[in-house]
């Protein structure tokens, strides 16, 4: 593991070691500079002043809008833009490590040709020659027209003018276009075109529902559009009055652990509990529809189905009178749990539910904005002709199907066999296919490149380089346009040279128009789409799960870490704690602890999870949040490629473990692979981010239960809690002149998605330091989610708690240390100097939140890396003390913009980047002193509280809302 | 003093001036094993400089662990021969004489030891010197607010003023070595390192009165320093740590473990220079019960934490003392807990006290015993406090194991030289306490 | 003291009584002596240097200085650049107790320290007039300081006394 | 006994003064200067030498020895007053500033808008000389010409920095311009430097004490963070 992360031993270190005999060689630091200014003078960029770029995060298929904050030339930040229409500023953690994937060290720098050679033990290895575009392209385009021959693109989901160009591509060059995106939710789209007669994904109006009911769709954080989901959700959530939450998934998500009520399911039965809710709901049907949904439901037995669901059959009535009562409501179905064989019947119900009750328009708007073409069937034809031989030419971009397939589709041995014919990949990392490939036409990553793609709720958003680009590589859409210009298919892009003029020529605006819009980051406009529901004769054909067997199954499911395998190369996310499971850099078996204990086994310990098509050594979590007999593994780890950050990550892929699709499904059933369990000989770190869940009645992060009509839930059964008496203040309080920096943190808006945390990262330069340094405790992170969970079983409560520097007005840390590193400052900010720590570490340890991290080795970050690094902090040198510093270094640019326009600091200028990048807003930053600012007001609200002041006084600047949840 | 009858002036001479002669084999070899350990000490810490303190096992929240254990273990070790020295002397308590200067030397090479412990435990030792109050270009000041800074002065205070009375002490010593010096090398030593002593009566004079007053002055020591040591836990609000029985718990724990020291490192030197004459069970009896009652002080300050954790009704408070009996360090409370208290009860049974293997066995378990208390109450308390999402443990290097082991080699070197080079037992004091030699009518006790 | 002390004569004593006798007579004789003793002995005190010792006046402006001293380095670099930690006030006097008292004991050590050296006229790289090794092993010294004239009768006195031996050596 | 300390600290002064001899630096000593009574571009100062208009002569708080920039054993010389690294174009401001009062802020333009004093480019630089040939001056117009090559090759000019700050420090150039403080205070009379050099320490005391005095922010987050 230390091959990943390096622990630097530099000179200086080195000079530091004599410095101790000779005293005072410790200011030697700076070394001879060379400054080399700017060539050209750039009319928008002023060195020292950051420039941002509006753009469309090019990471999944919701297409956020995002600002790129870039400084002399190079992106640094990426935050959400604040007047997109889909995410409304917010920004999730996998979008903003997009950066890390601009800037990945082992991202591929120029054209590649594989070349067969040896390694030092005379085996067989592939060497990747570096050739000239001219000679990549050149290989490329003759295969390209080799006559008579099969030729196949494989692409992932495209969107907008590069979708247009991709199928002109394809069309005018005779391939076959094969699209295949593991998380697109496929079926969804076809159950729209079922029941409603409208093919494509809906828009979801979580802002719009008083009631949720979800089938295992984990819409905060990876479903559809999570970022817009979670902002929707949480506008409502923060009433006082929030939307019920019901979550029926086998394993917690942590969707499920926003809901009111988890219940847990068997996997794949979600589609019978559906179908039992729509029973009870026919009744409420129009008089055309009830009589074939009674149909269709008649064979429902509500005891039958809540023991195939493995649960009690009172729920099956709460959530169906429940979504009875409400007017508004919403049912949504998807995830990865959601996935079984049965996803698209669970779907069809799940439509029908929502047209029963009238959401549909409402809270379900059918949409054929975003059309999913994946299609598995596609995927494993196009395999079978491969392997027939005679193919030209097989081209990857955007997909991973070597991944991302069962290794039962075997298509590796399909590639093997392409030859004479060519394999090229466009892509700009070497991922599990590119590694198969022939040539390799590196491409720019979405920051360096123009794009475009439709927003479900109208408009367009618009995709500009941000950057030049940082290695050889060309845009994908230029390449195409070569291509077929190369071998005479100039119609392909009617005549345009550019991607770009491509662009702009099929957006068809003014000069003007177009700047603006580049400037905003798209056209935004709201349009109404009318609405005509024609429901399909199939809808009412569908099929459900028969009897379950009772074996062990595996559970695979995508989660904030890893999405589905796209986000494992980024360091942050690997470092980042997986807010439920608290794994780092790891994957992970979570397993009931009745199965573990039938298992024998303990959280830590590797487990072997096999079945005849593959076998998985990763290590345990033994947790309740999990359905006895299924073990949930996420997706995406595992990499044999992917650059040194995925394949640090051992153990295997869990897409291994599934069994091909049936009867021409066109997405991966996830869910009811039969394993078997054992202890696996291998032997690893196992590293997670608590050693306990259990906050111990220390009432750290609250949750105020409700009963359902809103009113506040008391336990009477529980102790008194005695809080202690306001406490005598010794010393005067401080006075602070101008502002009081303070923050809120809506707890019942949390998701814990860990969006700030990577904000954080970004922003403030902390290190990433590895699996071995985080096994010994050693994160650096200065705002992390912690997990607390009360109760078992059915009363599990699962608290997220974003935890940072409380910046304490009686902080305890400020009077230890001996030299002033750390105070008070004028603006209530309890402030770290950096330069000025010894590292006796006193600070940390009288830390009432522990949120103070040491920087205990000098960490090395790859050279590319550190052309992320914020040039407004400064990086920690080894022996220093650091911690949150409310972002200050945005704070100083907000005064210092105030103080050239002569005023105060308005509220809202500043938001720290956790503030920011927050997508549901959970955090409020501003001037205490101010009260009119937001955070003034959140803080002065009913709900808020601040962690453990009662107990030591530290009268932090950060408070709390409670959560709440309804007792049901 | 029966069995002291014989001894006069010229047999004290004699039997101190031994163990100065030219070292043997075995001396050689006791200080190629410190010169060793030194060594690997160093080699380790060069190593931790070079990587950053992350080499050894601190961890995040326990950032405290081996180093400032061992500091607060050699401060504590220090105590004792202050304590033997100072207040006892103000006491006039006779019994203090014969191992009083092994138990300054001792003293001052373990706060010698337990001073280089702050400095290997910072992030940045090269930037240590910013502790000191001195003026300097940054027009900036430590600050004066923090329990480590009181801890630089107190323990500057404390080097300086014991190592001060230690060398005062010596003086007339040295002169004695002096003039019975042989070789010319040792000659030109002493010579300096006696500062042209002579012994003329106004400089007893004045010397017995700045020896009072260097007592005097020492006596506070013993009780602030380790206060002030104390207060670097008490101070602070970690639960295990907030607590006002520290000042007096850690001085009891520190003379406790001193005076263990002291029979650690007298009974081996008796034993090889043939003392028996000068230190005699009598003396061993009178430590037995200095540990007997230091060790019933200590033993009490640990069941009173207990008890007022329980009774504060402080969940961390109590969360903490259970933790420490029960937790995941339960072994170190138990190692703890049977030296420093339980062992020390079999001195109650008198033969005990004045066995020598016995005392001997007992003062090293003593001394893992205290070692272990501070282990306690540093790694137990940051460990487990306020936060559960934040509780973690220590990953104990072997960084920090070596630089233990140097800490030893280190105070055992400077022992090991200073036994040799120097008379490690006070001539001049025990010469005091024989009856002045008188023609007519002799004996008159001192 | 007075007077020509061109010769010392040293006599050694083996008894502190017969000592004791000679200085007697010695200081009868209102001679200039000098005593060496391995010993500090309150006879011998009493005898040769009846009143107190000037050190502890020294040490006690030693450690009034310190405490003053140490409230004032608190204070004033406290007041220097005013950094508020916590909300403690920027002159937290009980913290500032211990610098005080740390100081009052180094400052009063040192001093003493001082005045030892300067009193007991250490560090010395000169010879002492009549020293004898001997007088830090066993034996007590008398050296009388006096002109060639009165050598007889100085070391008629100590023999006297109960010398047992007596040297004329060269004063100063 | 006055004696013996006489020798102890006979032995002190003189290991001191060794050092101090031995170390004087060469890039320490006086240059030659241009007379400053032609210059009137500049608002008043005490003409009081080399560090003419220098905040506090250039020197750090009072008690401030020196060290680094008279014993260069103990610190880098890019951090001491009197660092005159060669450049890879002699320019000289003493031909640009003095002679042809060309302003500061026409080259480093954007000081009043970033925190950053930026070098100007080389189009700046070329904005001129694609005219200003200096063709009567052989050793100007080589350095011109190198100039010309830089620009025809596209490359920058890789300038050596004279005030090297710690990568800790955050100073403010457009704050203290808009606070009205002259270039000079920090960067001397640059247009009497044929090669620029650094006329004050820039360390901590010597920024502390003009805050003071100005009633600026002592704030530590105002320049660490």
């Amino acid at each position: 593991m230390s091959d990943l992360v390096k622990i630097g031993q530099s000179r200086r270190n080195f000079l530091k070691v004599l410095g101790v005999s000779t005293v005072a060689a410790g200011c030697a630091d700076p070394q001879k500079e060379i400054i080399s200014p700017h060539f050209k003078e750039s009319s928008n960029q002023i060195p020292g002043n950051a420039v941002w770029y509006n753009s469309t995060c090019g990471e999944c298929r919701s297409h956020c809008g995002i600002t790129v904050r870039t400084r002399e030339g190079r992106a640094v930040k990426i935050e959400g833009n604040p007047d997109h229409p889909t995410n409304k500023g917010g920004l999730c953690g996998l979008g903003q490590s997009a950066l890390q994937a601009l800037y990945d060290p082992d991202r591929i720098r120029e054209p590649l040709l594989r070349t067969d050679g040896t390694d030092s033990m005379g085996n067989p290895k592939v060497i990747w020659k570096p050739v000239s575009w001219k000679e990549a392209l050149n290989k490329v385009a003759s295969a390209m027209v080799e006559p008579g021959k099969k030729r196949y693109f494989f692409t992932g989901e495209t969107s907008g003018s590069l979708d247009s160009l991709l199928n002109d591509f394809v069309k005018s060059l005779n391939m076959k276009r094969v699209t295949y995106d593991p998380m697109e939710a496929v079926e969804l789209a076809e159950s729209s075109e079922l029941v409603y007669g409208t093919y494509g994904i809906p828009r979801f109006r979580f802002d719009k529902a008083d009631l949720i009911v979800s089938f295992g769709a984990d819409f905060l954080e990876t479903w559809i559009s999570p970022t817009e989901f979670a902002r929707d959700w949480a506008t409502r959530r923060k009433e006082s009055k929030p939307p019920m939450h019901f979550q029926i998934e086998p394993r917690l998500s942590l969707t499920g652990a926003k809901a009111d009520k988890w219940i847990s399911v068997k996997p794949g039965t979600e589609s019978l509990f559906a179908a039992a809710v729509l029973k009870r709901l026919t009744h409420k049907a129009d008089s055309e529809l009830a009589p074939k949904l009674e149909k269709l439901t008649n064979k429902i037995d509500f005891n039958k189905v809540a023991k195939e669901c493995d649960i009690s059959v009172s729920h099956i009535y709460t959530v169906a009178s429940k979504l009875l009562e409400t007017k508004e409501s919403i049912v949504v179905a998807g995830g990865a749990p959601g996935r079984s064989e049965y996803g698209k019947s669970l779907q069809v119900i799940v439509a029908f539910i929502n047209l029963v009750l009238g959401n549909v328009g409402r809270s379900v708007i059918p949409s054929s904005v975003r059309r999913p073409a994946t299609s598995l069937l596609e995927v494993s034809k196009s395999i079978e002709e491969i392997n027939k031989g005679g193919v030209g030419v097989v081209m990857f971009h955007g997909t991973n199907p070597n991944f991302a397939l069962p290794s039962a589709y075997g298509i590796k041995l399909a590639l093997e066999k392409v030859k004479p014919g060519l394999v090229v990949s466009f892509s700009s990392i070497m991922d599990e296919t590119t590694a198969l490939a022939d040539v390799i036409l590196p491409v720019h990553h979405s920051l360096e490149d123009w794009g475009d793609s439709d927003i479900p709720s109208g408009g367009r958003s618009l995709t500009q380089p941000t950057m030049n680009p940082i290695f050889s590589t060309k845009s994908f859409g230029d390449l195409l346009i070569i291509l077929a210009n190369g071998v005479d298919k100039k119609e392909v892009a009617g005549g345009k040279e550019t991607f770009k003029d491509y662009i702009q020529a099929r957006w068809n605006v003014s000069a003007s128009d177009w700047r603006k819009f580049v400037e905003a980051g798209g056209e935004f406009k709201n349009t109404d789409q009318s609405l005509t529901i024609t429901t399909d004769a199939k809808a009412f054909n569908i099929k459900l799960p028969e009897k379950h067997g009772d074996e062990l199954t595996v559970l695979p499911f995508f989660s904030v870490k890893s999405f589905d395998g796209r986000a494992a190369n980024r360091a942050w996310l690997q470092e980042i704690p997986d807010p439920l499971s608290l794994v780092v850099w790891d994957s992970w078996a979570e397993i009931h602890p009745l199965t573990a204990k039938k298992l024998s086994l303990k959280t830590g310990q590797i487990a072997k999870i096999g079945n005849r098509f593959g076998e998985l050594n990763i290590p345990v979590v033994v947790t309740e949040q999990v359905k006895d007999g299924v073990i949930a593994v996420p997706i995406g780890q595992g990499h044999e490629e992917y650059g040194r950050f995925a394949k640090v990550v051992k153990g295997g892929n869990v897409y291994n473990l599934l069994s091909p699709a049936k009867n021409g499904s066109r997405y991966l059933p996830l869910t009811n692979a039969a394993v078997s369990v054992d202890l696996s000989p291998r032997r690893d770190k196992f590293v997670q981010s608590q050693i306990t869940e259990d906050q111990m009645g220390r009432k750290i992060a609250k949750t105020k239960f409700l009963n359902p009509d809103g009113s506040k839930w008391v336990n009477k059964a529980a102790k008194p809690y005695h809080p202690h008496p306001e406490a005598a203040q010794l010393y005067e309080q401080r006075k602070h002149p101008l502002y009081q920096w303070g923050m809120t943190v809506d707890l019942a808006a949390c998701t814990g998605c860990s969006a700030c945390v990577v904000a954080c990262y970004a922003e403030n330069n902390i290190p990433v330091v590895g699996k071995d340094v985080a096994y010994q405790g050693r994160e650096m992170s200065w705002i992390s989610i912690h997990k607390y969970v009360e109760g078992t079983g059915e009363e599990l409560t699962v608290s997220l708690q974003p935890m940072m520097c409380q910046h304490c007005q009686n902080a305890p840390c400020e009077p230890v240390c001996p030299v002033y590193a750390t105070y008070h400052n004028e603006d209530g900010i309890n402030a770290m100097v950096y330069n000025r720590c010894v590292g006796t570490r006193y600070c940390s340890n009288n830390c009432t939140y522990k949120v103070r991290r040491f920087n205990w080795f000098e960490f090395d970050i790859p050279e590319t890396y550190q052309w992320q690094l914020n040039p407004d902090v400064t990086r920690r040198t080894v022996g220093v003390m650091e911690k949150c510093t409310f972002c200050v270094q945005r704070i100083n640019e907000a005064k210092d913009k105030a103080k050239d326009e002569g005023r105060k600091v308005k509220d809202g200028e500043v938001k720290p980047a956790c503030v920011q990048s927050c997508p549901t807003q959970a955090l409020t930053f501003g001037n205490l002193l101010d009260k009119d600012s937001a955070v003034s007001k959140s803080s002065g609200e009913k709900r808020a509280y601040k962690v453990l002041d009662t107990y030591i006084n530290t009268q932090p600047s950060v408070s709390y809302l409670e959560n709440h949840k309804y007792k049901v | 003093m029966a069995e002291e009858k014989k001894v006069d002036y010229a047999l004290v001479n004699r039997l101190v001036l031994k163990m100065l002669e030219p070292p043997t084999f075995g001396w050689y070899v006791l200080l190629g094993i410190c010169l060793l350990s030194v060594g690997i000490g160093a080699f380790c810490w060069s190593r931790q400089i070079l990587y950053g303190i992350g080499a050894s096992g601190k961890s995040h929240p326990a950032m405290w662990g081996f180093y400032i254990t061992t500091f607060v273990f050699w401060v504590g070790i220090a105590h004792s021969g202050t304590l033997i020295s100072a207040v006892l002397y103000l006491y006039r308590a006779k019994f203090r004489m014969p191992i009083y200067r092994l138990a300054e030397a001792m003293t001052v090479f373990a706060v010698l030891t337990a001073g280089l412990f702050p400095v290997i435990h910072l992030g940045r030792p090269w930037f240590f010197y910013w502790l000191m109050p001195y003026p300097n270009q940054m027009a900036l000041w430590p600050n004066f607010r923090s329990p480590l800074l009181w801890d630089v002065f107190a323990v500057s205070t404390y080097l300086t003023i014991s190592a001060t009375f230690f060398i005062v002490g010596l003086i007339p010593d040295i002169a004695v070595a002096r003039d019975a010096a042989k070789t010319k090398f040792r000659k030109i030593l002493y010579s300096i390192c006696s500062l042209g002593w002579r012994g003329s009566y106004t400089q007893w004079k004045h010397y017995t009165s700045a020896y009072l007053l260097f007592a005097a002055f020492a006596t506070p020591l013993v009780v602030s320093v380790h206060s002030v040591v104390s207060w670097d836990f008490a101070v602070s609000i970690v639960p295990g740590w907030h607590a006002t029985i520290f000042p007096p718990y850690f001085v009891a724990g520190a003379i406790f473990s001193g005076v263990a020291m002291v029979i650690t490192l007298i009974i081996p030197l008796r034993k090889v220079y043939g003392l028996e004459a000068l230190v005699t069970e009598k003396h061993f009896d009178a430590m037995s019960k200095l540990i007997l009652v230091t060790s019933g002080v200590v033993g009490y300050s640990y069941l009173t934490e207990f008890y007022s954790a329980w009774w504060s009704n402080n969940p961390f408070e109590r969360y903490q003392f259970w933790f420490r009996p029960f937790g995941h360090y339960a072994w170190a409370f138990w190692i703890m807990f049977t030296c420093n208290v339980i062992l020390p009860l079999l001195l109650w049974i008198k033969p005990l006290r004045t066995h020598i293997g016995f005392l001997f066995v007992l003062s090293i378990f003593i001394n893992i015993g205290m070692w272990f208390e501070r282990f306690n109450i540093i790694l137990q308390s940051l460990s487990r406090d306020f936060l559960p999402a934040q509780w973690g443990g220590y990953n104990i290097s072997w960084t920090d194991y070596g630089i233990l082991f140097g800490s030893f080699g280190w105070f055992g070197m400077w022992m090991v030289i200073f036994i040799k080079f120097f008379p490690s037992v006070a001539i001049t004091e025990i010469k005091e306490i024989l009856p002045a030699p008188k023609r007519h009518g002799g004996g008159e006790d001192h | 003291m007075k007077g020509d002390k061109s010769k010392a004569v040293v006599g050694v004593f083996t008894y502190m009584d017969d000592l004791i006798n000679a200085i007697k007579k010695v200081k009868d004789k209102s001679l200039d002596y000098r005593v060496y003793s391995p010993v500090p002995n309150h006879e011998l005190e009493d005898v040769v240097y009846p009143q107190k010792s000037p050190v502890r006046f020294v040490t006690a402006t030693g450690a009034v200085m310190g405490l003053c001293a140490g409230f004032a380095l608190a204070i004033l670099t406290s007041m220097d650049w005013p950094l508020r930690t916590s909300a403690k006030a920027i002159n937290s006097i009980p913290a500032f107790v211990v610098v005080g008292y740390e100081w009052t004991i180094l400052w009063g050590g040192l001093a003493t320290l001082g005045a030892l050296f300067f009193f007991c006229k250490i560090p010395s790289m000169f010879s002492a007039i009549g020293y004898d090794p001997r007088f830090s092993h066993d034996k007590f010294g008398l050296v009388v300081g006096c002109s060639g004239d009165t050598t007889g009768e100085v070391k008629e006195l100590m023999i006297s006394s109960g010398a047992d031996e007596v040297e004329v050596r060269d004063g100063l | 006994m006055f004696r013996n300390f006489f020798y102890y600290i006979v032995i002190l002064v003189s290991l001191g003064a060794s050092c101090l001899f031995a170390q004087t630096p060469e890039h320490y000593k006086e240059t030659e200067k241009l007379p400053l009574s032609e210059i009137d571009a500049y608002p008043d100062y005490p003409v009081a030498g080399k560090r003419a208009g220098v905040w506090n002569n250039g020197q750090a708080a009072f008690w401030d020895l020196d060290i680094i920039d008279y014993f260069r054993l103990f610190g880098a010389p890019e951090r001491a007053r009197g660092y005159k690294p060669e450049q890879p174009i002699k320019f000289s401001h003493v031909v640009h500033v003095q002679k042809n009062r060309v302003d500061c802020t026409y080259c480093h333009w954007n000081v009043s808008k970033s925190s950053y004093a930026a070098i100007p480019s080389v189009e700046t630089c070329m904005g001129c000389h694609s005219q200003v040939k200096a063709a009567d001056k052989p050793e100007w117009a080589a350095e011109i010409e190198k100039l010309t090559e830089y620009f025809n090759k596209g490359e920058q000019i890789p300038w050596v920095k004279v005030h090297v700050m710690p990568a800790y420090v955050r100073f403010n150039h457009k704050r203290h311009v808009k606070a009205g403080v002259a270039c000079h205070e920090c960067h001397g009379q640059v247009g009497e430097m044929p090669v620029v050099e650094r006329v004050s320490s820039m360390k901590m005391g010597w920024c502390i004490d003009c805050h003071r005095a100005r009633g600026a922010s002592i704030d530590c987050y105002t320049c660490h963070y």
